[in-house]
């Protein structure tokens, strides 16, 4: 058994879950991280396109912006900001996008804008970005975020990225074209939305985190799964390969 | 018609009180060094537009040169919150802001329209989010022949685009090359332009994924060497990534902010 | 995901009677070894979607694939008219053709929204002009912001677009420079893509002025040395001008030009 | 006195009308020709815009058609189509355009499409091409066609490009950006619209040409100037240049 952090556990829960995905759109952070474990370990041959412009990018390690140089200079293409949003991203050509949360709700509806009113905010937050059309527009989004109930909120101050909206129907409705949020990953464990309610269901704890602490750090009665597993521990490849990569 | 200035020159002659001023480049090829200028001249009520306000604008924010902010994404990348720009919408200070926020998508797409000479531009966005309830630049549009609902957003024509380029040459042609953003589209769609180079040069070979702007769609060019620091110039110079995290706890600290500002701006040309 | 076909395999797989075909290139990269491949096979009932029908439409209309054109510009550039074109639309021959037709500007940006994942784009164009008036994928739009009255043109997502490039990779990525036309963006609106290269190298050194298709947007590729002719592929062949020039008389003649496709067309592969 | 073709007068009435401007929009034919005998005489410095997508051209020699490499290899920029259209022609960036026509009428509107009915033409045309928006967004257009009543109808076939529309204030009216035609040479003079009624005047004259003779080949009533100018004729220089260019 390896030693390993509730982070490491979520990166590379994040990596596995490229698994069988050709195409993944990648902005800043741990997702970055997670990506470029995904093409050090299972999916060699996933295509990473940086919203910042660069198609098949292969960074050795992952940067700090997603505008670093490393990027573009080890990318199949580069291309402008406008073609990126409207060619690449908008038609729904990349499998999967991940994002990310300061306040997630119960239908993976996503607020990074403020905390508390917008024209008075207690905190503002950076904002948009490419989120609202990463969650609209790739073929399914993974959401990776630390959990706690400052995060996992019953109700957000601002929806910034529409995730499973009011529930059923709802994505449809409003003509998004993606699929949706399809996997939650947290450093607790794994959400899902059910297919009934589109509601997030914890489906997975990671070892040794017990279903009744996941609730505890969700603002909303988190409904657990009959056959709730547990996530594999890391390998000590895939920790190895993360470490690599985090250095 | 592009003709060769000074940095001083160009920003007196292209930038004036109340204007409104995009500084594109998306993490790459930031004209840092003409936000310094703006600074230093006292520039006073601009609208700063900027898909990712990033460092540049935290400093003209911080330093009181804007009255609004028009954006998609603030943050330091990689990093965590601009914290002059928090300080302004959060508390006022040092002035109150007035924010026109959109996605990326809503962003380059209004530079899109601008470039293009059209109203509005059209995407699939803003679709059930709170965005479109707070910016008036974003509208239901509706396709003549499908009759599916879309997004419109207005475009963005500023009244003086800056950026930062690798190479000009004698005639004031502009190569760019790395990540593009959305700096053809947000020079296009201004009515002036300046921009700052890493060298003036006889002759500009072509390289691999340039692109080049005419002379004759900018105004003032200016050679301006590291003019994008802390940001890069592929080719030329490396972001300083030091100075992004260090800049976390200098920007927490008003008094401290201002003492950068007077150090590394006010005091230096 | 690209893989590497015979042209013969390619054409077999991709083409069907009565699809939508885009076959683009703006003088330069014309694959005009495709549609030999498409004639030989003897698809029909096409609606050929090109900006510039140009020889290669002539041959496939004269040659009796067509149901249907659209386009913005069918001529002989700097020789006369598409003799056999002409025979459809005004003498019914070999087959009646229907016409959809536009500017430059519309047809562009009809690929333009194709590609974007948009049913319609808009422009300033055709504003008293008769083409709104005989074309449906013309219509009016208002810009929601400013009431201006602007141009909607519908989206175009062809079954299949064919373009000749220069270069793949083993990997499928297709690389291509000089005149860069619609080809992009007719690959990415369409369901399908075939793309015939001058080779197939290991490596695809970066070019000034090139752009890149990702091998995950193409379906097949195939090495087609000269696959342009008479058109031309920057870097590896020059455009056959003798040929365009004498098309005039072999096409203005309907026995000429069947003997030329029998002799050049049908008993070639 | 240098002997010269009618054709050639036209050229270099046609590459002299250029002057002060500083880009112009390149269709094919002989506005190329003119285009690039402005550049080798009295306007050196102007931009040639290529409507296949180049920037600042410098040909040796006019290419028989638009997309030939050489306009690509001796450009400052080539872009894609689309950037053509969208970035540089429709905003109104280009000072002047050069159209041709097969049909014309006396507001100097053009027919490019057919002769005859529309769904069962006589004579099947090219059609449009980018002549609709060049006539709508370049600064000014410059009209460049032979002189006959075949060409210089009274009532159009089709309407192509429009040029001034019904008369004053239509262009306006239809929100067309640019001036119009402010200007068709031909082989036997130049004709110009009248501010008051925008239809076409005969303005001048080339050397040997009788006012009569252009009526003649008019196909409406064409009215006269009171100034009637003659066309100085080509000098040595300008003939030597076309007829390098030419050959």
């Amino acid at each position: 058994m390896n030693a390993y952090s509730a982070d490491e556990m979520m990166t590379v829960a994040a990596a596995r879950a490229l698994e069988g995905h050709r195409t993944c759109f990648v902005g800043i952070g741990l997702p970055s991280l997670a990506a470029n474990l995904a093409r050090a370990t299972t999916t060699p041959d996933i295509v990473l396109v940086y919203e910042s412009g660069t198609i098949g990018s292969k960074p050795p390690h992952p940067p700090l912006s997603i505008g670093d140089g490393v990027l573009a200079d080890t990318a199949d293409a580069v291309v402008s900001s406008a073609e990126m949003f409207n060619y690449w991203l908008q038609p729904g050509r990349i499998d999967v996008g991940f994002l990310s949360a300061a306040q997630l709700d119960r239908h993976a509806n996503i607020n990074t804008t403020v905390i508390g009113d917008y024209r008075r905010p207690k905190v503002r937050l950076p904002g948009a970005g490419g989120a609202p059309e990463i969650a609209a527009s790739c073929g399914a989004t993974i959401i990776v975020v630390r959990h706690s109930r400052r995060v996992f909120v019953d109700r957000l101050d601002f929806l910034t990225s529409v995730g499973h909206g009011d529930g059923p129907g709802s994505r449809e409705l409003l003509g998004l074209r993606g699929a949706g949020p399809t996997m939650v990953i947290t450093d607790l464990g794994v959400l899902e939305p059910d297919p009934a309610t589109m509601a997030l269901v914890l489906t997975r704890v990671h070892p040794g985190v017990e279903p009744e602490r996941v609730r505890e750090a969700t603002g909303w009665p988190l409904e657990v799964s009959d056959r709730i597993a547990t996530t594999p521990e890391p390998t000590a490849a895939e920790l190895a390969a993360l470490r690599r990569l985090a250095s | 018609m592009a003709v060769t200035a000074t940095l001083e020159e160009a920003v007196r002659a292209g930038v004036r009180d109340g204007d409104s001023i995009a500084m594109e480049g998306f993490t790459h090829l930031i004209p840092h060094a003409a936000a310094h200028e703006v600074i230093r001249q006292g520039r006073r009520e601009l609208t700063l537009i900027r898909m990712t306000p990033d460092l540049i604008y935290d400093q003209l924010i911080g330093a009181g040169c804007a009255a609004k902010l028009v954006f998609s994404w603030g943050g330091n990348p990689g990093v965590g919150s601009l914290h002059r720009l928090r300080d302004a919408v959060e508390h006022d200070w040092p002035a109150p802001l007035s924010i026109e926020e959109h996605s990326h998508a809503g962003m380059v797409n209004r530079y899109v329209a601008g470039a293009s000479g059209l109203p509005f531009a059209v995407l699939r966005g803003y679709a059930g989010t709170d965005l479109a309830k707070v910016t008036d630049s974003i509208a239901p549009v509706v396709c003549p022949f499908t009759g599916e609902r879309l997004t419109a957003v207005s475009a963005l024509n500023p009244d003086v685009t800056v950026i930062h380029a690798q190479r000009a040459d004698r005639e004031g042609n502009v190569q760019l090359w790395g990540i593009l953003g959305a700096q053809k589209e947000a020079v296009l769609a201004a009515q002036r332009a300046i921009v700052t180079v890493e060298e003036i040069v006889d002759e500009l070979d072509p390289r691999p994924g340039a692109i080049l702007l005419p002379h004759w769609v900018i105004d003032w060019v200016c050679e301006v060497p590291g003019g994008a620091a802390p940001s890069y110039a592929a080719g030329y110079t490396d972001r300083d990534n030091d100075f992004y995290r260090d800049w976390d706890a200098v920007s927490r600290d008003r008094e401290r902010f201002g003492e950068w500002i007077t150090a590394n701006v006010k005091e230096r040309s």
